[in-house]
């Protein structure tokens, strides 16, 4: 998913910040995650360079565990190398990713419905799957992490048209049908989707019924507003969470590690660039070496 | 193998394209959104190719172009997409609205097209994967079969090997013979190059094979896999290449806004590519100094 | 894989073996008659461990000696014999007398057994390979099974995935953390760590991680595969280390002649597994000068 | 196969140099060559020293295009992989190997029958697999070569109860039952067996009935004797060839190839060594740099 750079009413961060926040929380230590690219990527790095500096980020270019310098803008950006543990191949992380040495995986995508399935590859519209409204990137390896990690992080702009009760298309699985032992049917060997971090709260699942519900909204947002937002009828936690704001330390290290903005910020920031030795000279002072 | 036993495959960037890459033939390229072959792909707009039937994982870059330059006739991929800037315009051209042609879709996840790959590699008619298990990918892809494993029972699905006709594929450093030394992240490459038929070097550097044997490890791709080997420095720009140059995210920005509008993609390849006569044109263009840049930006990082 | 997440996982040889290599456990080791983690074996030797169920390529001199030990039940594997130097007599004496004990063995080609591993290391349950049709492989193997492949209807034989409970690989470089660096050729042992439920590195060397992360493209095993690391230079004596020290073909020649018979082979194993407290006092016992003209005559040829 | 230091009668070679030296005529130069250890690897080292400079010697174990500076014991040594072009994985060569990638296998042998099939597993004599009276190696890579690689040359010493009517096992595939097309029902890709390298002479196989018959004879040797060394009824070529006695020159870089004689000269050759250091001295006086 891609960032923008508009401040959250009222605050000092943006939506796509307070994402990348809140979706940094979700990696623990040590942990090696599997992480698509945009702002899924930056929270990994933030967790980096926050609470988590051992955790080990694996790209599905074929890079395990580099050390984030700089932000990257592609998966297979030089940068997603840089001082890397482990250089290798596509088909092999995806393979680590099958025998389950990965802990956990977060997504973007364009469609979610209540069970966590996810579509990335078209909106269907008025058309179909061969000629769709809108054709969206595909799975690229969305499905592959969605099937095989550990678990799954989820990250979504909330809007009723992406929450919907069912995606045109699954891309990557969630808890398919919502039945009990749907995925292990299936085959799959992934725990599923653990959590989506929207830009008004965060959702998680009902270890019963799959079901996404409300568990955390954002300050300043109404849980009503939520509700209205997704297309079907939403359950909320009794123990509704309020996050708190992001703290001056967890903005500054957020932009520090975007340091161009050009992810979290969106096409708008890279107009806001004088040339590219503006963006070299940027990089090279806030990379953490 | 014969015809690939020979000391010297050096030839120009031209001449291999024309030579291997044929209307209708079916393609793939190395890199994986980085280190992507984007000069080579300049050249195959400028001779005009049609037809082509690319088999590829996530290739953005290479994807658009070819897409918007009515080369494509079909993809059997995962993913394209530009990551952090964007959907791809041209692609979105061609599926929603059959401009500037129809092409036929294929959708198969990045672990599926990894694993045609290496059966293709290794010469086996197919591999299983556990992945796109309940999803739709299979319900729309008849080519991949759900089977129960003959050994426990569990259910896995089954890709058929991708064998193109052609890989065209840009490492760092190789030798004339063919042999191929990938530094940083290698993709899909190793298992390409072995899958075509035909499989075209493009690279930063030609080093002698003395160098090549102090250190072998690093050879992904050796040179009975190849049939020309051209040399084309910054061949990937404005992608990166591990220890060369850094992606150039400015350059990109402005292709994709460019490409929202069929017009402003025209006028960017008439600039870029039909207005180039090669790639040393473009790179004049692009500015010498902007590439230096570039590769000081990723020298401060990685050597090769 | 949080047990697996350790910034340390140094610990000494005996430690390993015991707190990893159960009796009757499956197990592999790397190398490939060369390479091969003889220091490990020793130690396996003398904590008396048995029934081991040995899934491997070729791997003569770890099994003539753990057979000849008694300390393993059944074998799956490709090749247990001398290269130039003759039969492995232990094995011979176990399977043709039953002695010291008989021995379970299961017949794979080495294509097959990489398969098998190759299945393993991606969690798959099976693999297809083109060998060993129409021989008496297959006859009396059971586990293989030849069916028609879905694509194209041509035969092939599927294996089973391996999954042994240990893999032994010893290792030119590895840091701390299980970062594992392997120089000349690398057999199966990418895929040994990735299909072992647990994986012993041993190796000449422990680098800082600084020094991986210089040569990422030389990881072969990255630390998520691996529980232990144990410096154990000379670890592969009498065998060959590229880089670090060549083949001892007397040695070697030498025990050959001695395990002719079982007292023989008896006595040698007093000398140097029995009778030495640990590696060290191998070395020492074969000597450290040797040991020295033996690394000299590598270097001449390769350095790490 | 193993060597022995003992001289042809009335000639100035050994049978195993002989043989050494009549398989390296089959390599060619630019050929990728899957050769197995001992007298088989000897041959293909031998063939660059002498009209295959470019001949490209593949191992098992994960080596491509060394340059033979030394002799190797086993596939694993780290000799394998002195200057090699690509060193990589087992796995990786084999699939090569099935890939079509290599040109010519040499393989050794304990039994071999009338249509090529090679026995390395067992000799059963009155035992059976399971307690064979002679437990041999076993295939290692060699069905694996006799399987896909492009043409295989075997080496073998010319004994009765080694040339057998039928094999007790079949090792390696030859041309099976010798029916027609019986390689390619069966799925193999490779061609199969061209000739047959023993310390007698040379066999070669019928294009059609793909029968082993005798096509070469070295210098001295009557086919008579051959002939009875033969466990089947052998058919021998109308235009039989002669051999000629290996030249000086030839015999001077095979000797200087293994140049302790270890694998030429067998056991005993290590006896007649004073010790390490000697081995040492050889093999870097020898060492082709």
């Amino acid at each position: 998913m891609h960032g923008s750079a508009e401040f959250v009413k009222g605050k000092n961060y943006t939506a796509s910040e307070l994402m990348a926040i809140t979706t940094c929380k979700e990696f623990r230590d040590w942990e090696v995650a599997f992480v698509g690219i945009g702002i899924p990527l930056v929270a990994g790095i933030l967790a980096k360079r926050l609470h988590a500096p051992n955790l080990s980020i694996v790209y599905e270019s074929g890079s395990i565990g580099p050390e984030k310098f700089r932000v990257d803008f592609n998966v297979g950006d030089s940068s997603a190398a840089d001082g890397a543990l482990c250089l290798t191949s596509e088909w092999r992380v995806f393979g680590d990713l099958q025998g389950g040495y990965y802990d956990i995986g977060v997504l973007g995508g364009a469609q979610i419905d209540r069970y966590g399935n996810l579509n990335t590859t078209a909106i269907f519209g008025g058309g179909d799957y061969r000629r769709p409204k809108v054709r969206l990137p595909g799975s690229g390896g969305g499905n592959d992490i969605g099937s095989s990690v550990g678990r799954v992080v989820i990250m979504m702009r909330l809007e009723k048209h992406r929450f919907v009760p069912r995606v045109d298309y699954i891309t990557t699985p969630g808890y398919l049908d919502g039945s009990p032992g749907a995925r292990e049917r299936a085959g799959l060997l992934g725990g599923g989707p653990v959590a989506v971090v929207t830009s008004k709260g965060v959702f998680r699942f009902h270890p019963e019924t799959r079901e996404m519900y409300l568990h955390t909204i954002y300050p300043g947002v109404e849980a009503e507003e939520i509700r209205q937002s997704v297309g079907w009828d939403l359950k909320i936690a009794g123990d509704l969470q309020v996050a708190p704001d992001p703290s001056e330390a967890e903005l500054a290290a957020l932009r520090a590690a975007d340091p161009a903005n050009l992810i979290l910020g969106g096409a708008g920031a890279r107009e806001r660039l004088s040339g590219l030795d503006e963006f070299v000279e940027l990089t090279l002072k806030h990379a953490k070496r | 193998m014969s015809d690939r036993g020979k000391a010297n495959k050096l030839m120009s960037l031209q001449e291999a394209v024309s030579t291997y890459i044929k209307d209708g033939c079916s393609i793939t390229f190395g890199g994986f959104i980085g280190r992507d072959c984007l000069a080579a792909v300049h050249e195959i707009i400028r001779q005009g190719i049609k037809d082509l039937v690319v088999i590829d994982d996530s290739k953005t870059d290479v994807m658009d172009l070819l897409v918007g330059a009515g080369c494509v006739g079909r993809w059997e991929g995962a993913y394209l997409g530009y990551g952090s800037i964007g959907l791809a315009n041209n692609v979105r051209r061609a599926v929603e609205q059959g401009i500037p042609r129809p092409i036929d879709l294929e959708d198969w996840s990045n672990a599926a097209v990894s694993m045609r790959f290496l059966a293709g590699g290794l010469n086996l008619p197919f591999m299983a994967t556990r992945s796109m298990l309940g999803s739709d990918i299979i319900k729309y892809n008849s080519r991949i079969k759900v089977m129960e494993d003959p050994y426990n029972g569990t259910p896995v699905a089954l890709v058929p090997a991708a064998r193109p006709d052609v890989a065209v594929i840009h490492v760092q450093r190789a030798d004339a013979m063919g042999n191929a030394q990938v530094f940083g992240f290698t993709g899909n490459d190793g298992n390409k190059a072995r899958a075509a038929k035909h499989t075209i070097i493009t690279c930063e550097e030609i080093i002698p094979t003395e160098e090549v044997r102090r250190g072998g490890n690093l050879t992904l791709i050796p040179f009975y896999c190849v049939d020309a080997v051209v040399h084309v420095p910054y061949g990937c720009y404005p992608q990166s290449c591990y220890g060369y140059y850094a992606y150039d995210v400015l350059f990109c920005g402005e292709y994709h806004e460019m490409s929202k509008t069929r017009e402003g993609f025209l006028k960017w390849l008439d600039r870029y590519v039909y207005g180039c006569r090669d790639h040393l044109e473009y790179c004049s263009r692009v500015g010498w100094d902007r590439l230096k840049s570039l590769t000081y930006l990723e020298r401060q990082f990685n050597r090769v």
